[in-house]
């Protein structure tokens, strides 16, 4: 096991693919010889060379629809759309061409191909390069949704992406970039559609995604240690496909579920797995839902605001003790 | 209409009637579709080639197998012309299962992978950079496979051109633009809302890429420069962006009856109806009456055949719905 | 009160507004001298003429942009895009441009602008042209959704989204073009954000949006009748603001909520609502929360594919009865 | 460099000395904002005009009040180029209550409406459309006003471009498109992703307008061309594509030291300085050293003002993140 960033995970993921599979091909922009606006493309461009590693014009829907064409005819392409923000200029090519070509063409064109993105708030960006958009995705069907929260599910899950004949999208949270955790040695590559319990416990499951795993563990923390709340903490890793067989059981246990989520509230993908809790194991539950998410607004830019928007360790404590008992 | 005409290609008898058959065939399908949709038996829109079938023929004959078109909701001629089965495709209009796409895409969404017709688009641009793609994996791969996209005049006005045309000349792909200038967009004249006569060629050189403009209605002029431009990108000459002036004989789609067409200008255009000059043509070249009604006999034959078949076809089974989202041929989200 | 089909009442609202204020402006493609592809626009033209109704190119960026740009300087610019899924290629200027800018200007810039689209399936359009995709903008902060089912909506919410200071997005469903209604004779406005119970039951409340809303009135009928189960109608109108005031206590009387959705399922706006109220009035259930949506799949093309693929009268009723007792 | 040059303009020194004023207030208040950077004064990112100054004072003395700009994340010179309170900028970059926005929007988005400065967009290509939108709103209601759009060299790639410049063109409208050609992208040269050889000019053709290439470098051609170009256009001439050439003295962002940058390049650019050459072309004019330092050590003198003004503003409130989402000042979704 070597410790690795996050970032560093990205380019191990794609390496390891590139180098097994000389049909995998790499293109975005600045993503070559200058190793990627968030340097997690480093060293891909040397190792692989302007053949397979292709910076781009800023032209995104050419971007996603020449990944699209390729992998129709036999590339295996990784397109890299460098803010997540970004996906509303090429979002015909995501959520009309890719998504649904399999489907309209009664399974006649497989469509491999892996998009990242980095996702999410905490940089001082602003409202069009901190978004939390993965519910834009998670809402389309046709394409898979991953969201990896520690090194080692990057880089296997980028692995497993790069390998599924679907179109998959990879939201790559900003915010955790320079992360550093253990990563397997060798090959490595995870199953898609796969939730993770972190955290065994009693009174509530808390499911979340991204950096809000991490504030969900925290949080937990805290609440087992000073208010003798017990929590469950699951991380989604994938939204599509979602493991409701994983979720529904860690709700069942503790009778309560709390979403954390970064996007903003209307229709983020705690209201779905809310939902699919309120009708399947409405019996099993023991009170209210909770959604702890960011508010319906567009981000601010400066560092307290953006930091008291975003929920925050202490934001989860506080909901969780005033309203789990 | 510049092209290059120093060494103009000569044209077999074989080649042009393989060209005439085609251009029949498209012709006499698309009206079959017309009956149909009168008969109620095409459900939905649907967007006929009628008057542009130069086009779709004359790439189509001169294109590989191997070789891929991209077109639009305007497809049913393109998709025939690369071989795709008559059946296969006005079955599809039918909503039958022997259509093409089992139902489920639409007449909008003609596809046969097995002839490397790779899709119907039906928002307009999107295609222009998926051909690319596919053109940049040839080119990856060393094939010499070329990518066809044909779109419609008023497609050279939204982002995906502009975006598709820059990232091809760049990457030197072999991928052919083909504008189909039929005049107006649905209702609209091109010439309304285009800062330019020729709203493909006159952008040519925002790309580098020389002004080729042709007669769409000549079979012959279409296959000449295909096969020019093609052979170019095949070598690695890159991409080209080819207009083809032509004019549709029907309205836009299933809907329209064309009332905003100015007096006199559908009969001009009858009067260059690509299958009458072509016939024409051919006569003048001496070849025989016989063999051109022998053709437009089988054409036809070929089209009522098609048409008992797919009307035969049964209509898809509700089971059908929640499939092939996914390749394992599922529709799961959830485990 | 006169009777008009949902088309005419988007003519006549609109020809309303621009009859009272000269800069109210509509822009789109095909739909001046043409009356739009879907005929809802026909007489505004030759009303109003070519410099308040103006055809444009096929460039929905610059349509919407164009909006933007005139209505932060003094004009109310209503723009068509043609259908909702066309949305998808200039989703940019919806989702980072004119919903994000009086929140980053901190209220410096106002847009008071009108997108309207049509939405939804049953014209065997296939899946790039039959979508709903209202979620896609309830998502969204800064953008006001509104999806009417009459025709007295159409034309006085129309009105209401011309005379709001914020953009507002209209959803008009295709499918009920034809549907007619009794509107009043006169000016007509109605107000954004509110929802209107149809029908008054006690068993369960069904919550739906624009055709949905005609289902649910219908499965209604045959669930009393034949079933013996009574059932609220909730027709939601505007998803943005939402009138969970209205929406909370009409489930909270009967104890148990049905949302009827066109949208494929995951993050529809029923999951928000489902969310809501399994938080909110937890206590007041009694029994699980149903959402009945539209498979999550791209739509099917062919009418018996189509039909069986969007929910149906009998469907609903069939759900209902297995669910509801 | 195409431009009417057959009646050049006299400037005079009035002119001259506010073009001057301007480029020094624009370069010394960058300098401070990097300054403040390395203090870890300013959060998030930036992005410096530092060698591009010309462009936006040009325009800037040029412009009516009551025209409008749009410009991009790269903005800080072109609000404060209309006039744009410095305290107000800078208190923006850092965070502050009195930041232009209240510490809502950053440095990628400084707007003040009062000034005609009508934003700074941060997604690519996306304000061009925006900035017709409110040249046609001049246009409708006769006001002679002018819409002024800055945009990189990088930008002229994405489809929202090609949108934008065909629609101003058939509308007629009063948008001036300015591309400062930087010669790059954040880190990837413009001529290795892009097909032609002037990013902006040499597709001014695809639009029917006519090619411009300015010195972006050099206040006075940069002030002609804008007079030139914004008189016609609000006298219904329509709209114009500039491609001034400059080059960015700095990175493209804060995170950026600029290192793909060939050897010798920015030393190239450092000596056609625009403030460098534009200081010396004063004095060859007659003005006298002492104006010139006056002119500067008063400009300073703002910057530092602003800066200590800046540094005093509290932080926003928390209470402040849920407000001014609606027009009604809430931020409520649901009653
Ligand atoms: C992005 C988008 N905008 C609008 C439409 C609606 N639409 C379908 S066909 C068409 C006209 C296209 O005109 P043209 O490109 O000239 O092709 P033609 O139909 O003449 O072959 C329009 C506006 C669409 N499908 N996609
Ligand atoms: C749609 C979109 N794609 C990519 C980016 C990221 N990005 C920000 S600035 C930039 C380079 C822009 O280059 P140019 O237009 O030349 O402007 P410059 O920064 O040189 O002033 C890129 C790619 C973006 N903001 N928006
Ligand atoms: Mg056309
Ligand atoms: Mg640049």
């Amino acid at each position: 096991m070597a410790e690795l960033t996050y970032r560093d995970a990205v380019a191990a993921g794609i390496a390891q693919e590139m180098r097994r599979d000389e049909n995998v091909v790499f293109l975005g922009e600045d993503i070559g010889a200058a190793g990627g606006v968030f340097k997690a493309t480093v060293g891909l461009f040397e190792e692989f060379g302007p053949k397979r590693v292709r910076d781009t014009p800023i032209s995104e829907q050419a971007i996603l629809g020449a990944a699209m064409g390729a992998a129709m005819t036999g590339l295996k392409p990784i397109a890299e759309i460098m803010f997540s923000d970004f996906l509303a200029v090429c979002w015909d090519i995501v959520a009309n061409e890719i998504a649904k070509t399999r489907y309209m063409t009664d399974g006649q064109i497989t469509l491999p191909l892996v998009i990242r993105t980095a996702n999410g708030a905490g940089s001082r960006f602003g409202a069009q390069h901190s978004q939390s958009v993965e519910n834009w995705a998670m809402m389309i069907p046709g394409i898979k949704v991953i969201a990896p929260a520690f090194p080692a599910d990057v880089k296997g899950l980028i692995a497993a992406a790069v390998r599924d004949p679907d179109p998959v999208i990879i939201f790559e949270q900003k915010s955790l970039y320079a992360f550093k955790g253990e990563v397997p040695d060798g090959e490595h590559v995870e199953e898609i559609g796969k939730a993770k319990v972190l955290r065994h416990g009693t009174d509530c499951t808390i499911v979340a995604l991204a950096l809000m795993v991490h504030r969900a563990l925290a949080a937990a923390e805290i609440l087992e240690r000073e208010h003798g709340i017990s929590c469950t903490v699951v991380d989604v890793r994938s939204l599509v496909p979602l493991d409701t067989v994983t979720i529904l059981a860690e709700v069942a246990k503790t009778g309560r579920l709390v979403t954390i989520e970064e996007n903003p509230r209307l229709c983020g993908w705690g209201a779905e797995i809310a939902s699919i809790v309120a009708d399947e194991i409405f019996w099993d539950l023991d009170g209210p839902i909770i959604r702890i998410t960011t508010p319906h607004i567009p981000l601010p830019s400066a560092d307290l605001l953006e930091d008291n928007t975003i929920p925050s360790v202490e934001r989860v404590v506080r909901e969780i003790r005033e309203k789990i008992d | 209409m510049t092209m290059d005409k120093s060494k103009p290609m000569t044209l077999g008898h074989d080649i042009r009637l393989e060209l005439y058959r085609q251009q029949l065939e498209l012709r006499y399908c698309e009206k079959r579709a017309y009956d149909l949709f009168l008969q109620n038996l095409i459900k939905g829109t649907s967007h006929l080639s009628l008057g542009q079938e130069a086009i779709a023929a004359g790439f189509g004959v001169a294109m590989r197998p191997d070789d891929w078109t991209f077109c639009t909701y305007r497809g049913h001629a393109h998709t025939l012309a690369r071989g795709a089965s008559m059946e296969g495709v006005l079955g599809e209009l039918m909503g039958r299962q022997c259509g093409l796409l089992g139902g489920k895409g639409g007449s909008m969404h003609l596809t046969d992978v097995t002839k490397g017709a790779m899709g119907s688009y039906a928002i307009i641009g999107a295609h222009l950079p998926v051909a690319a793609g596919a053109a940049w994996s040839a080119q990856y791969r060393g094939t010499e496979q070329v990518a066809v996209c044909f779109f419609g005049d008023g497609t050279t006005n939204i982002g995906a051109f502009h975006e598709a045309l820059n990232f091809s000349v760049i990457w030197k792909l072999p991928v052919i633009f083909v504008c189909e200038n039929n005049l107006y967009m649905e209702y609209t004249p091109i010439s309304s809302v285009t800062a330019v006569e020729h709203p493909a060629a006159d952008r040519a050189s925002a790309y580098g890429l020389e002004k080729i403009v042709v007669d769409g209605n000549d079979a012959d002029e279409v296959y000449r420069t295909a096969v020019q431009y093609m052979e170019r990108a095949r070598k690695g000459g890159g991409p080209a962006l080819i207009e083809c002036m032509t004019y549709r004989h029907s309205g836009h789609s299933r809907a329209d009856p064309g009332k905003y067409r100015p007096e006199g200008e559908l009969d001009r255009w009858l009067e260059r109806d690509p299958i009458k000059i072509y016939r024409e043509r051919l006569l003048g070249l001496g070849i025989v009456e016989a063999t051109l009604s022998d053709l437009e006999k089988e054409s036809m034959r070929k089209v009522d055949v098609a048409t008992e078949t797919a009307k035969a076809s049964p209509v898809p089974s509700v089971d059908d719905i929640e499939t092939n989202v996914w390749a394992d041929g599922s529709a799961a989200w959830r485990n």
